[in-house]
Parts: structure tokens; C-alpha cells; sequence
């Protein structure tokens, strides 16, 4: 751990800001002409997050700005973490358990301060969220746990390394082709992509957890969210496609399934809460089980199949 | 000083407590603060004489590094908790009584984790169940303590049973000895195992006797709340410790039929510990009372404790040992700080309160660790020892046990929401408008419990190092440990880059937080209302039925109680029939039973002969 | 010095015919008869005394042997007590409890089984006065009914044992039925069976013990469930395991109709919501265990069951029934918080009741591990199991008692000590010590079992060889 | 012989302490049921064609030809204390008259 680790982690940081929202840009024209409108410019985003920081904004207490900023924070750490296309900025910490409960650290710090503006559509909207979360992370813990038992390893990058070097099936969404749809589809639930985006609601519950931001808290807010969007969209081609040998690979890979994900949701209608959850402890847990009793009591897709 | 000398101490401090609180009750909560400062300092002295054996009476005691472990860990429970005491004697309707059991069940405690033999045990067993269920019914509800005895008492009749069929069997009442004899026979065995265990089970709160946390956790006197979920809990812990190592049940049923390598019996516990874990997170979420809440989630992390105990690898294991500190640590503070907020606002309902962070920041931020502890997310001790039975179930592949530990370390973050959410954030309820923050003696406990806290969760190591003395000592792989690294077979863990990388990112959003115009304070009540004019506090803060779409969804499910209610008619119905039967006003009736007893004894005594 | 064991039934004998020449000092006379005989039981002579010069099979002659040593001095120290705690409600009967205390002791001392019949029938007759104390005629009138129905049936099943075996006297009865066949045993054994189980109050031939127990004051509750139901239990334990030892068909009978009383005896308090119907079908249960025990042959247990109970039946009967006194009422609902200004009594009352579901400590414990021991030893695991969920079973209705009448407040709420029922003094201040008293001796002996357990059977066993086994093993923690 | 129909006369004791609620008549019945088992102890007792248990100068014979003395002895006491209980019966009996107005344990009620 040395000064370098630190301009790395920062770097990165820059890297991974400018092109996810560049990203978020290009998905904006992809739903508009989805839905046969125009769309925005590709850098609308970058337009909608500097706008928001140079506004001014009001704030409810210290836990509305505190609550912000460890969002923000803890987001980033997280972001540190993952392993993109071998690179890492602290080796040795890309612990699979490590980035999804640090994760959980933003979450907390965003609901905190969403529900510390005393607004009760923000507490709607975090109590939503969190029960989207118990819904699309039970399935996707119970593969991702069947693939450090079968693999050996927790660590992200190793486990996307594993993958590599034997062709498209290699990878573990078709080694273990129940638990990749199993990932994507919480993905979906865990970008909070249509259906499963009832926590936001929009014009349903006054935008959810959002509804007291303004000025540089929004602009955080949507910070936050690109760099959000980064990890849980890393998170699955790390483990399930392969990652990536190259950068230029990785990146194509990323932006073919945020995308992907992008379109399915534009044309998906919305669950309420509840049947979210009942859509996860069905379908998605069945499989993830069903998945997990194949790896570990036959061993089929640890050694490749075919 | 011995431990003789600790145990007497600290009851004759009791007896003296007692004495003087019939004189001034705060000096005599004072002299429990006194009490339980001193037994864990000299608890703590007591690390050079490990491996002694020592005798009281007719008690003998054997000074492991694994009672010392459990040992430090209860009295910190005890003595942070006994800060509080003074604050709370007007409310007691005996406070001398009340100083008095504070300190003679701490002095059990001690008893129960150096026992060398059972009766030793057994005795000091009993000692704490009856001590603190005298407490608990100082509290809110006289239920709650009968509840709490007759779950107990359960476990502990049960643990009876064992130690006397193990005594029947080897003749002996050493621990070690007692249960070492029995790998002759296996068949006894079993049901020693799942007897002896029951106490554990009782005292943890696995289902199906949890039923009694909610109850006593959530009525007891606030003042005991964070000893019976931080500390009294962890003797239930000591005693399925025991089940897997003094009683090899490893080595016993070895030659059993077993699951991916955990023999079934084991497996049928771990089994229980999680449904424990499911029941505790869907009952944490749907309740109202923040004590409730937090005494559900004890049932949840018990079943953590108990699945990585009895694991008994070395990982999984040391997960399971770093998860009884982690867990006393984070508990008691929880129910430390709402103890806090019910001094000032005299309610745990999370539905009467709101707001409490303008009025009491500094509980808030003790809540808020604790939580983050409890919920396993970094940077807290709660997250490594997570971690570590993670990591324990992924190496052996227990798939089933594995999906109830992520649904209940993701249910967590709902239920640890909810006080944060309604009692400290939102709106601040105009009757407590004018509250202030609790003072500093009660502070002062709060605040060592978060740096603990802080501290296992960035410094995992310097509690590891004596959890692998202990497995050492059971003879077990010790987990291995870098600097400040844990490395396990899948992964390796740096506690204290995860804080920096963390404080990193912190600190860069923080400069660009502050880089930014400064922005203006707004009311609380001046909020988004879609034009609409509310002026009424209450109204605008969400906090009844948090998760009413999720509750929804099990609201049907069964109440375990309601077995223990169909028990408890049948015995009932026994004795009315019984009474009916037996007993009247004329004799006639009497006489003809008597003669029917001398002709069924004939008829009986023909036919057996 | 030593004095003949006979001193201790004629001394109370003489002075109840005393005691209704000159009524006027009738309470002097039974305070001076009491308690010359709970000093004097220290200093009798053991052995066999033979009574009216004749040679010992032939005549009637006492016993004091360990066991029955054990059985006299429990039984009037338990009468001294009862008389210091309630002595105003028991000087009217002064006549009736001195001849009563004859019979008690002529009943444990005596070696002879007819003897033996009117000792008890002595014992029975003063009960049946005393239980008229009650004011329910009708529940008297029942008890006399089924007493004498038991005590014809003693008298049948004795004179069929006196038909086969032409003798009368103990020793040689065990000698003789030794060589009969269990077959022609078998109806005089449960005839004799039934007539003790009477008094000793196993179920189906305990049908009086609700009306009159139930209608007890602090005295004669006190008489009843500890002075007599001990009297009868040592006679039990004297006959069942040595006399007539009973062999493996009628012995499953026994301890099935003990274990059977055991059982409906804890469900019925489990479900009573008054004190004193709690505490005497609580009593009924002891009873049974205590049989069962004898019955197998384990006596030391079965007599440190007995002793438990008594001691703690003393306490709490006497409680109950001053309860009763002064609130009119023993619903221990309705009693809620009356140790609140109580506080000595009630402490005492507390160790009663955890003494007698064997929490560690305590002498019920002793005595509990002793029982569990004994089974287990042998290699029964179905009694002791019995046994344990019957321990649930008690402790889960004594707590319940404890705290009703601790804590007062209502669900909810705080326990309150405003709430409490009211603040009168269950005890006077003799009673109050006396009750305090036998706590500390149920708390140390309960400290120092091995000591206690010496006491009790100074040679290491009584009837035989059971010496108390777990008492050293406490000692030496299992050492060996 | 006289020994069966003295057990007779203890079933017919029972049977009226069965059979009848009336208090005065029960009380009846277990003096039966005494008198029954008086005349069981004697009948035990009784050797044919024995002489007192007396030793005298003109029955100096031997100890077969006596009838057993301690049955007598007991049945001497038996009847005794049967008396005893009876009394004490009667006295619960004139008790039960007086509070309830009769003597039918039927017509009571609950007394508990």
C-alpha cells in the first residue's frame, strides 16, 4: 500500500466516471428510439451532473449531508475494488464478499440520508429498495457462493481470470448456464432496470428516495448512481463473462450487457414490491438452487462440460 | 487474585450492594458499576494462571482460554451495561433486589465458563437462568420472565438429562472425562448430543425455543436488555461450544452417516440454527418495538453463532468465536441507545418516536455503528466474522445453510433500518421537541462499545490471535493469520486496507462535498409535499408497518408460540381430567376407585406374572 | 445420656390426657409436650427396644434404626415449627396434635404391622379432628370414609399376610414372605398397599386431600401436606422397601399407580389458580415421586425427596394459608405483590418453591440428583425422564406463583409496587423467623449436601446399601 | 366357612358405603365392613376344637390345641378404634346436619 496505489485508485476513479456516464448517455438515445423519440445528446449526462453541482441547494441537518457523502464515499471505495480486466488498484482485496457488503455501506449511507430529509416518500422508497435487494440477492449470493466452491476462491479477479483462455463457452454463464440467467436477471433487480424499479417509481411515489434532492446532493446522487451501476454491471461480467483480457474487451463486454439490460427494461412493465419478491423466491432462487446442487454434488461445470 | 477469590468478591460486593441500596439506591447501582468493573479487570489478570485447576466448596474450576474468552466478553456486556443502572433505580420496584441479582448472576456467569465438571455447570447454570428471570420480571411484563423460565428450564432439564445419562454411562462427572467415555456408545450418544445441547439451543434462542428473546429481551428492564442479547446469550454459545469439543461429537459420530461431511446429528443442529436465522430476520422486520426488533435479530445471529460453532473447522469456527464478541459488542450497544431514547422519551415503540438525531446525535452514531456491526458490512467487526462463516460454508459447500446466512445478512440491513429510520431520522415529534442528549456516564459506555466496535472491525487480528489459542487449545486447525490478514483456503481478508480504501473514498467525497457552495438549512418540516399543507410532525413521518408489501407476504405464517400455548392447554386438560376424576365431595366414588385399583393391581400382577 | 425411644410416643400421650383434664392450660401443656419432644429425639437410644417385657418376636417392639431416626426427628421438628409459625390457630387442638404426635411417632418407630394399624388409625383419628378445623363437615365426613375404607383394607391384606406367615413383627415377616410365591403375596401386598397410600396420598385413594387441604389454615396445611404426609411416607418407605420388598409384578404396579400420581398430580397444580390447591397437588406429586423411589428400593433419594418437600410445604403451606387469613382470598391472582412489604417472608417462600423444583443451590437439588442418579445408574431412562418434565412442569407453575406475588404491575407497564394487593404481615414476628429458619437450613444444606446427606444416613445408607452415592462424588468432583 | 361369610359381610359393607349417599347410612356400612373383618381376624384365629389360650392346671396341653391369642388380642383393639371412628363419624355427621339441614351428601352440593 503506497502513495501509487492511491493516484491509481483515483485515476480509476476518473476512468470509470467519464465512461459509464458516456455510457448512461448512449442508453438514453437507445430507449428513446426504443420508444421512437429522438433522445438526448450522447453527453446529456455529463450536461444533467454539472448542472445539478453548480445549482444551489438546501439541506435538513447534518445527517442529509453526512448520509450523502458516505453514499458517495463508500460507493467509490467499492469501486476500488473491482478488478477490471485484471487491473487493480489495491491487489489482493477484490474479495467477492468484501465489494458486495461495501457496497451495502452507500446503500446505507444513501438511505440514511434519504430518510434523514424527513420527507416519508424517501422512507417509501428505501423500504422498497431494501426489499428489492432481500428479493435479487438471495439468488445471485447462492450462485456466486456455488462458484467459490467450485472454483476455490472468492476473489473477483481470479475468478473472471479462470474463465479466460477457453473460448466464449469458458465463461460461467454457460458453464453454469441456470446461474447466468440467474445474474442477469438480478441484475436487472439490482440496477433497478423495469420491472423491478418500483423503489423508484416515478410518478408513482414522487420519485422515491430522491425526492428531497437538490443542487450538489443531486449531483452526488447521480455520481453515486453512475458509479453504482458500474459496480453491479462489473460485478457480473467479472463473474460470469469472463471479464475481460483487454480493457477494449472488457468494455465491449460491459456496454453490450448494460445495454442489453438498457432495452429489456424499456420494454418490461413494472412489478409492485411484493410481487418482485415473489418473482425472485420463485423462478431465479429455484434455479440458483437447482444450479448450486448440480455444481456441488456432480461437479458439472467445474470441469467443463463438453 | 484467583478466580475463588473473584467469584466470592464479586458476591459479597453483591450482598453489599443490596445492603446499601436499602439505604441510597444509586450508591447501591454504583456498587454494581464497581462490581463488574472489577471482575473483568481481574478476569483479565487472570490470562498468566490459564491452564490451572482451582476448587470452591464442591465446585472445581479449570481455567481454559476459551472460558476466559467467554468470560471477558460477558463482563464487558455486564459493566457497560451497569453504567446505566444508577439512571434507572426510580423505575425498579425493588432496586436492591435488582443490584443484588445484577451481580450474583455475573458472578454465575463466571462459574458456567470455567466449570471443570457438570455439576460445577450445572449449578452456576441454574444460578443465572433463576437470577435473571427474578430481573426480567422487574421489567414491562411478568409474562415475559414466566416465558423466559419455562423455555429455560426446558433446555436446562433437558441438559440435565444428558449429564446424568453421561454420568450413568462413564461414572463421571468431568467434562472431558464424561463425554470423552462415550464414543463406545454411539447409540447413547446421540441422544446425550441432542439433549446436553438443549440448554444451548434454549439459551441462544434457536428456533424453536426462541420464542422467549422477544419476550424477555423486549420487556425487560432496559437497564438488562443489552446483558441477556449481549452477554447471557453467549452462555448458550459456551455450551454448543462444548457439545462439539468436549464431546468430540466430531470424532463420536464420525462413523455416521453425514451431509458434505458434517455427520447428521451436527447437520440437524446447524439445520435449526438456520431456521433460527430465517425466523429472527422475518420476525425482526415486522416488528413494532425497537426492543423486540433487536431481540428477534439475536435470534438471527445465535443461528450464526451457532452454525459457525459448529462447524468446528478452521474457518467457519473462528467465524463462529469472532461472532460472539462482535455480536455482544454490537447488541448491547444497540440496546444500550434505546435505552437511551426510552430514558428521554420514555417509549421503544418506533411508531412514537422520530426525529431523535437533532436531539441525541451522539446515541444516534452509536446506533448507527452497532447496526453496521450487526449487519455485517464493513468496515465493523461484524462484517469479519460474517465474513469468515462465509467463507467456512463456501469451502465445505453447504449450500442450504449458505442461503439462509445470505437472507439473513441481507435481511438485516431491513430490520436495522427500521429504528435508524423511524426512532433518530425523520421528523422529530413535537413532545420531544425539547429533549437533550443522556449524560455522560451513560455516554461513556455507549461510546467504548462503538470504538470496540471500530476496533474488531479494523483490527480483526488482535481477537483472532486468541481465537486461534482457543482452537489450539481445541484442537483444532487455528486459523491463519498475517499481519493483519486473515487467509482462508478461497480468499484472504485485509480488515484494515478495506478501512483505508474506505476513509480514501470517504475523504474524496467529502472534498467534493465541501469544494461546493454551501447549502441552505432548511426545516425539517419544509419538505416536498406535493402542495399540500401539512403542519402536524407526526403525520409526516413513515414509520408504522415499515415494510408492510414484504410483511404481507408471510403474515400467514405460524407462530411457534402457539405450540408451546397447545402444550401448555394439554397439561392443563391432564389436570382438569385428573381433578374430575380423583377428587369430589362423596366418597363413594373414591372407595370404588380404590377398589378398582386393588382389582386392576390383581389383574395386572396376573397377567405380568 | 440416652432415653428410650418409647418416651417419645408416651410422653406426648400422657400429656394429651393431661391436656383435656386441665383445658385451661391446655397451649402450655402442648408447648412444653412439643417441644420436650423435639429435643428429646436427639437423645434416644438406637436399637431395638422391646416393649412390655416381652422377648422381641413375640411382643411389640420399636425400631431406631437410620431411617427411622431420620423419620422422628424430621417429624417433630417439622411439629415444633408448625406450632411456632401458627400457635394461636393450634392451641385449641392441643389435645388432638399431642396424641397425634404419639401416633406419628409410634407409626415410624414401631416394629410391629399391627401396631403399626393403631398408630396409624391414633394418627388418622387426630387428622380427622384437625381437618374439621376446615368448617366443611362434608369434606371431613369424606376424608373419615375413605380412611376407614383404607384402613379395613391394611387390616385385611395384614391379617392375610398373618394367616400365611403366624407372625406380626417386621423382621420376621421379611423373612417369611421371602419364601412365598409372589402369586399368593400379591393381594395382601396391594391391600396393604392401598391403606398406606391413604395417608401417603397417592391418587386414586387420595380423594380427601383437595376438601381438606384445600381448606387448610396455616396450621393444619402445614400438619397435613409436611407433618403427616411425611409420617405416612416414612411408613411407606419403611414397609415397600423392606418388609415387603415388593417383587418385579406387583413392584411395576406400584410405581406405575406413584409415577401415575406423580404426573396427574403436577398437571392439576399446573392448572389451579389457587395457592393452596397448587401447593397440595404439588404435594400429591412429591408424594408420588417418593413412592416410586421407595418402591424401587431407592430410599436415600426417596427420603431426601421427603425431607424436601416437607421443609418446603411448611413454608408455603403456612404461607398460603395465613395468605388466606388476612386477604380472605388465596387466588394468587388476586394476591399480586403481597411479598412487596413482606420481603423476609417472601424470600423464604422463593426458596421453598425453587428448593422443591431442584434448583441448584438448594437442597432440592441434592435431592433431585440423587433421584436422577439412582435411576440412571440402574439403567432407567424412562423414570427419570418422567421426572424432568414433571421439573418443567412445577417450576413452570411456581414461577408463575413467585411472580404474581413478587411483582405487581400490569402487562405492559412496569412492575409497580402501588399495584400490590395491600401491605399486611403474612407472619408474626416468631413465624416470620421460624419460616426463615428452615430457609436457611434448605440454602445450606443445599451448600454443603455432603454434610446434609451425612445427617440423614450417618452409616452411608438406610434400608441397605444405597448410601447417598452422589454426595461424595459432589465432594471430590467426580473424580473417581 | 364362618370366614366366607364374614368376607361377605365386608362386601356388603362396601356395597352400602357405595350404595347410599346418606351419611348415617355410610357410617352403617364401614361399621359392617368392621364387623365383617372382626369376625375374619377371629375366624383366622380359631383352631377346631382348641381350648382358651390360657395355661392353667387343667389345660396344660399342648400349644396346638389353642386358638391364637393375638388375633384375639387384635380384634379387642380393632373394635376399639372402629368405635373411635364411628363417634367421630356420628359428631361429622350432626356437623353436616347442622349446616346443610340434611344428611344426603347428594342434596349438598359442591362443599369444596
Amino acid at each position: 500500500m503506497n502513495a501509487m496505489n492511491f493516484i491509481y485508485a483515483f485515476l480509476m476513479l476518473v476512468f470509470v466516471f467519464i465512461f459509464q456516464t458516456s455510457l448512461t448517455g448512449f442508453n438514453r438515445k437507445v430507449t428513446a428510439r426504443l420508444q421512437k423519440r429522438y433522445g438526448a445528446r450522447w453527453y446529456q449526462q455529463f450536461l444533467d451532473i454539472f448542472k445539478a453541482m453548480r445549482k444551489d441547494s438546501t439541506t435538513h441537518g447534518w445527517v442529509f449531508d453526512f448520509g450523502v457523502i458516505m453514499a458517495l464515499g463508500g460507493i467509490m471505495a467499492t469501486v476500488i475494488f473491482i478488478p477490471v480486466a485484471g487491473f487493480r488498484a489495491f491487489p489482493g482485496t477484490d474479495n467477492v464478499f468484501v465489494i458486495s457488503y461495501l457496497l451495502a455501506v452507500g446503500m446505507l449511507g444513501m438511505a440514511m440520508s434519504a430518510a434523514g430529509s424527513g420527507n416519508p416518500w424517501a422512507s417509501i422508497g428505501v423500504g422498497r429498495a431494501l426489499t428489492n435487494m432481500l428479493a435479487y440477492d438471495i439468488p445471485l449470493m447462492i450462485v456466486i457462493f456455488t462458484m467459490i466452491f467450485a472454483f476455490d476462491s472468492a476473489s473477483v479477479g481470479e475468478l473472471a481470470k479462470m474463465q479466460q483462455g477457453m473460448g466464449i463457452l469458458g465463461w460461467n454463464a454457460f458453464r453454469m448456464p441456470l446461474g447466468g440467467i440467474v445474474a442477469v436477471i438480478a441484475l436487472m433487480g439490482m440496477l433497478g432496470k423495469k420491472p423491478f424499479d418500483s423503489f423508484i417509481a416515478p410518478a408513482e411515489i414522487a420519485s422515491g428516495p430522491m425526492v428531497e434532492y437538490g443542487g450538489k446532493h443531486l449531483g452526488f446522487m447521480f455520481i453515486l448512481h453512475e458509479f453504482m451501476t458500474f459496480i453491479e454491471v462489473s460485478l457480473i461480467i467479472n463473474l460470469f463473462f469472463g471479464g475481460g483480457a483487454t480493457i477494449w474487451e472488457y468494455m465491449l463486454k460491459y456496454a453490450v450487457l448494460y445495454t442489453f439490460t438498457n432495452i429489456v427494461s424499456g420494454v418490461m412493465p413494472r412489478f409492485k414490491i411484493d410481487q418482485a419478491v415473489k418473482y425472485f423466491y420463485r423462478v431465479p432462487l429455484a434455479m440458483a438452487i437447482i444450479q448450486g446442487i448440480v455444481v456441488i454434488f456432480t461437479g458439472l461445470g467445474v470441469t467443463i462440460w463438453f | 487474585m484467583n478466580l475463588n477469590l473473584i467469584i466470592i468478591i464479586t458476591t459479597a460486593v453483591a450482598l453489599v450492594a443490596y445492603l446499601v441500596s436499602k439505604v441510597n439506591d444509586k450508591a447501591g447501582a454504583a456498587m454494581t458499576v464497581v462490581g463488574s468493573l472489577f471482575a473483568l479487570i481481574a478476569v483479565f489478570l487472570l490470562r498468566d494462571s490459564i491452564g490451572t485447576e482451582i476448587t470452591l466448596l464442591y465446585f472445581n474450576f479449570n481455567l481454559t482460554v476459551t472460558g476466559w474468552y467467554f468470560a471477558l466478553v460477558m463482563l464487558m456486556a455486564y459493566s457497560m451495561t451497569a453504567f446505566f443502572n444508577p439512571f434507572w433505580m426510580k423505575k425498579l420496584i425493588y432496586p436492591a433486589g435488582y443490584n443484588f441479582l445484577y451481580l450474583l448472576s455475573m458472578a454465575g456467569t463466571l462459574g458456567v465458563f470455567f466449570a471443570k465438571d457438570f455439576i460445577t455447570l450445572f449449578v452456576f447454570w441454574e444460578t443465572v437462568v433463576w437470577s435473571s428471570a427474578f430481573i426480567i420480571q422487574m421489567g414491562k411484563s411478568r409474562q415475559a420472565a414466566y416465558v423466559y423460565y419455562v423455555i429455560s428450564a426446558i433446555g436446562s432439564m433437558a441438559t440435565l438429562f444428558a449429564i446424568m445419562f453421561a454420568y450413568g454411562t462413564t461414572g463421571t462427572f468431568v467434562i472431558n472425562d464424561a463425554f470423552g467415555g462415550l464414543a463406545a456408545y454411539p447409540g447413547r450418544a446421540i441422544v446425550i448430543f441432542v439433549t446436553f445441547i438443549a440448554a444451548g439451543m434454549a439459551k441462544i434462542g434457536i428456533f424453536p425455543f426462541h420464542v422467549w428473546l422477544p419476550f424477555a429481551h423486549g420487556s425487560a428492564p432496559h437497564t438488562f436488555s443489552p446483558v441477556l442479547s449481549g452477554g447471557l446469550v453467549k452462555m448458550g454459545a459456551f455450551v454448543a461450544l462444548l457439545s462439539v469439543t468436549a464431546f468430540p461429537a466430531y470424532k463420536i459420530f464420525g462413523g455416521m452417516a453425514s451431509f458434505r461431511g458434517i455427520p447428521l446429528p451436527i447437520y440437524f443442529m446447524m439445520a435449526l440454527g438456520a431456521i433460527s436465522i430465517v425466523v429472527g430476520t422475518l420476525m425482526a422486520i415486522k416488528q413494532e418495538d425497537a426492543k423486540k426488533l433487536l431481540a428477534y435479530s439475536s435470534v438471527a445471529n445465535g443461528g450464526y453463532i451457532l452454525i459457525g460453532l459448529l462447524m468446528l473447522d478452521q474457518v467457519g469456527f473462528a467465524g463462529g468465536l469472532m461472532h460472539i464478541v462482535n455480536h455482544a459488542v454490537a447488541s448491547a450497544a444497540a440496546f444500550l441507545s434505546i435505552a437511551a431514547v426510552a430514558y428521554r422519551t420514555g417509549t421503544t415503540k418506533m411508531s412514537e418516536m422520530g426525529g431523535m438525531i437533532h436531539r441525541m446525535p451522539i446515541t444516534y452514531v452509536v446506533y448507527l455503528i452497532a447496526i453496521i456491526s450487526m449487519a455485517g458490512i464493513p468496515p465493523m467487526g461484524g462484517f469479519v466474522s460474517k465474513w469468515l462463516i462465509f467463507q467456512g460454508l463456501a469451502d465445505k459447500g453447504l449450500l442450504f445453510i449458505a442461503a439462509t446466512a445470505f437472507f439473513g445478512s441481507i435481511g438485516s440491513f431491513l430490520y436495522v433500518f427500521r429504528p435508524l429510520s423511524a426512532v433518530f431520522l425523520g421528523q422529530t415529534f413535537t413532545r420531544d421537541l425539547n429533549k437533550k442528549e443522556v449524560g455522560v456516564f451513560m455516554l461513556f459506555p455507549m461510546v467504548v462499545l462503538t470504538l470496540l466496535s471500530l476496533l474488531t472491525g479494523i483490527f480483526p487480528n488482535i481477537f483472532l490471535r486468541v481465537v486461534t489459542e482457543i482452537q489450539t487449545s481445541l484442537g483444532v486447525l487455528p486459523v491463519t493469520l498475517a499481519e493483519n490478514t486473515i487467509v482462508t483456503n478461497n480468499g484472504f481478508l485485509d480488515a484494515f486496507k478495506v478501512f483505508i480504501v474506505f476513509g480514501f473514498g470517504f475523504a474524496i467525497a467529502f472534498v467534493l462535498f465541501i469544494a461546493r457552495r454551501k447549502s441552505r438549512r432548511v426545516e425539517l418540516m419544509d419538505t416536498y409535499t406535493s402542495a399540500e399543507f401539512i403542519h402536524t410532525r407526526e403525520l409526516l413521518h413513515y414509520s408504522h408497518s415499515f415494510y408492510a408489501p414484504f410483511e404481507r407476504l408471510y403474515e400467514k405464517a405460524p407462530d411457534t408460540m402457539k405450540l408451546y400455548h397447545k402444550a401448555a392447554v394439554k397439561i392443563s386438560e391432564i389436570g382438569n381430567f385428573a381433578e374430575a376424576i380423583f377428587f369430589g365431595i362423596k366418597p363413594a366414588r373414591t372407595v370404588l376407585l380404590v377398589m378398582g385399583t386393588v382389582l386392576i393391581g390383581i389383574i395386572a400382577g396376573g397377567v405380568l406374572s | 445420656m440416652m432415653f428410650n425411644p418409647v418416651l417419645l410416643i408416651a410422653i406426648p400421650l400422657g400429656l394429651a390426657f393431661i391436656a383435656v383434664i386441665f383445658k385451661k392450660i391446655q397451649k402450655w401443656i402442648l408447648a412444653l409436650g412439643i417441644i420436650v419432644n423435639a429435643v428429646l429425639v436427639f437423645f434416644v437410644e438406637k436399637g431395638e427396644t422391646a416393649i412390655g417385657g416381652f422377648k422381641i418376636p413375640f411382643g411389640i417392639s420399636l425400631v431406631l434404626d437410620d431411617f427411622s431416626a431420620a423419620g422422628v426427628i424430621l417429624i417433630n421438628i417439622l411439629a415444633l415449627a408448625a406450632i411456632v409459625i401458627a400457635f394461636k390457630k393450634a392451641e385449641k387442638f392441643a389435645p388432638v396434635i399431642l396424641a397425634g404426635l404419639a401416633g406419628m411417632n409410634g407409626m415410624i418407630l414401631t416394629g410391629d404391622l399391627f401396631n403399626l394399624f393403631v398408630f396409624m388409625e391414633i394418627t388418622a383419628i387426630s387428622a380427622y379432628i384437625l381437618s374439621s378445623e376446615g368448617r366443611k363437615p362434608a369434606q371431613s365426613f369424606n376424608y373419615l370414609v375413605i380412611g376407614s375404607v383404607g384402613s379395613v383394607f391394611y387390616l385385611l391384606g395384614l391379617i392375610l399376610l398373618y394367616n400365611q406367615t403366624g407372625t406380626l413383627n417386621m423382621v420376621l415377616m421379611t423373612e417369611k414372605t421371602g419364601f412365598l410365591e409372589q402369586t399368593v403375596l400379591l393381594l395382601p401386598v396391594l391391600l396393604i398397599f392401598v391403606g398406606i397410600a391413604v395417608e401417603a396420598k397417592l391418587l386414586p385413594m387420595a380423594g380427601w386431600v383437595r376438601g381438606v387441604l384445600g381448606n387448610s389454615n396455616s396450621y393444619t396445611g402445614v400438619m397435613f401436606a409436611s407433618v403427616y404426609s411425611s409420617a405416612a411416607l416414612f411408613v411407606f418407605g419403611r414397609i415397600f422397601s423392606q418388609v415387603l420388598v415388593p417383587g418385579t409384578t406387583v413392584g411395576i404396579v406400584i410405581i406405575t399407580i406413584a409415577l401415575v400420581t406423580f404426573a396427574a398430580g403436577q398437571a392439576s397444580a399446573f392448572r389451579s389458580k389457587s395457592l393452596r390447591q397448587v401447593l397440595l397437588y404439588s404435594s400429591i406429586a412429591q408424594s408420588g415421586l417418593a413412592a416410586a423411589l421407595f418402591a424401587t428400593g431407592f430410599v436415600f433419594p426417596a427420603v431426601l425427596v421427603v425431607v424436601n418437600n416437607a421443609i418446603g410445604k411448611l413454608i408455603m403451606f403456612s404461607a398460603a394459608g395465613s395468605l388466606e387469613e388476612k386477604y380472605g382470598t388465596d387466588d394468587y391472582i388476586g394476591l399480586g405483590g403481597a411479598f412487596n412489604k413482606n420481603t423476609l417472608t417472601g424470600i423464604a417462600f422463593t426458596i421453598a418453591a425453587l428448593s422443591l423444583t431442584g434448583l441448584p443451590l438448594l437442597f432440592g437439588f441434592y435431592a433431585k440428583l440423587n433421584v436422577l442418579a439412582a435411576y440412571l445408574n440402574q439403567g432407567t431412562f424412562f423414570v427419570p425422564a418422567v421426572v424432568l418434565l414433571g421439573t418443567i412442569v412445577e417450576g413452570a407453575y411456581f414461577i408463575k406463583i413467585l411472580i404474581k406475588l413478587w411483582a405487581p404491575g400490569k402487562e405492559g407497564e412496569w412492575a409497580d409496587a402501588d399495584q400490590s394487593v395491600g401491605d399486611k404481615r403474612i407472619f408474626s414476628y416468631t413465624g416470620t423467623i421460624a419460616v426463615i429458619l428452615a430457609a436457611v437450613l434448605v440454602v445450606l444444606s443445599g451448600l454443603l449436601p455432603d454434610t446434609a446427606g451425612k445427617l440423614i444416613a450417618p452409616e452411608g445408607g438406610l434400608l441397605g446399601d444405597d448410601g447417598p452415592a452422589i454426595s461424595l462424588l459432589i465432594q471430590k468432583g467426580g473424580d473417581q | 366357612m364362618i370366614k366366607f361369610a364374614s368376607l361377605l359381610l365386608i362386601v356388603i359393607g362396601l356395597y352400602g358405603i357405595l350404595s347410599t349417599r346418606n351419611v348415617i347410612k355410610i357410617l352403617v356400612g364401614i361399621n359392617v365392613m368392621e364387623i365383617g373383618i372382626n369376625i375374619f381376624i377371629i375366624a383366622i384365629g380359631f383352631v377346631n376344637g382348641g381350648a382358651a389360650p390360657i395355661l392353667s392346671v387343667d389345660n396344660p396341653g399342648s400349644l396346638l390345641k389353642f386358638v391364637d391369642p393375638v388375633a384375639q388380642a387384635l380384634v379387642l383393639t380393632s373394635i376399639v378404634i372402629g368405635l373411635g371412628v364411628t363417634a367421630l363419624g356420628l359428631v361429622f355427621a350432626r356437623k353436616i346436619h347442622k349446616k346443610h339441614g340434611t344428611y344426603d351428601l347428594s342434596e349438598i352440593g359442591g362443599e369444596s
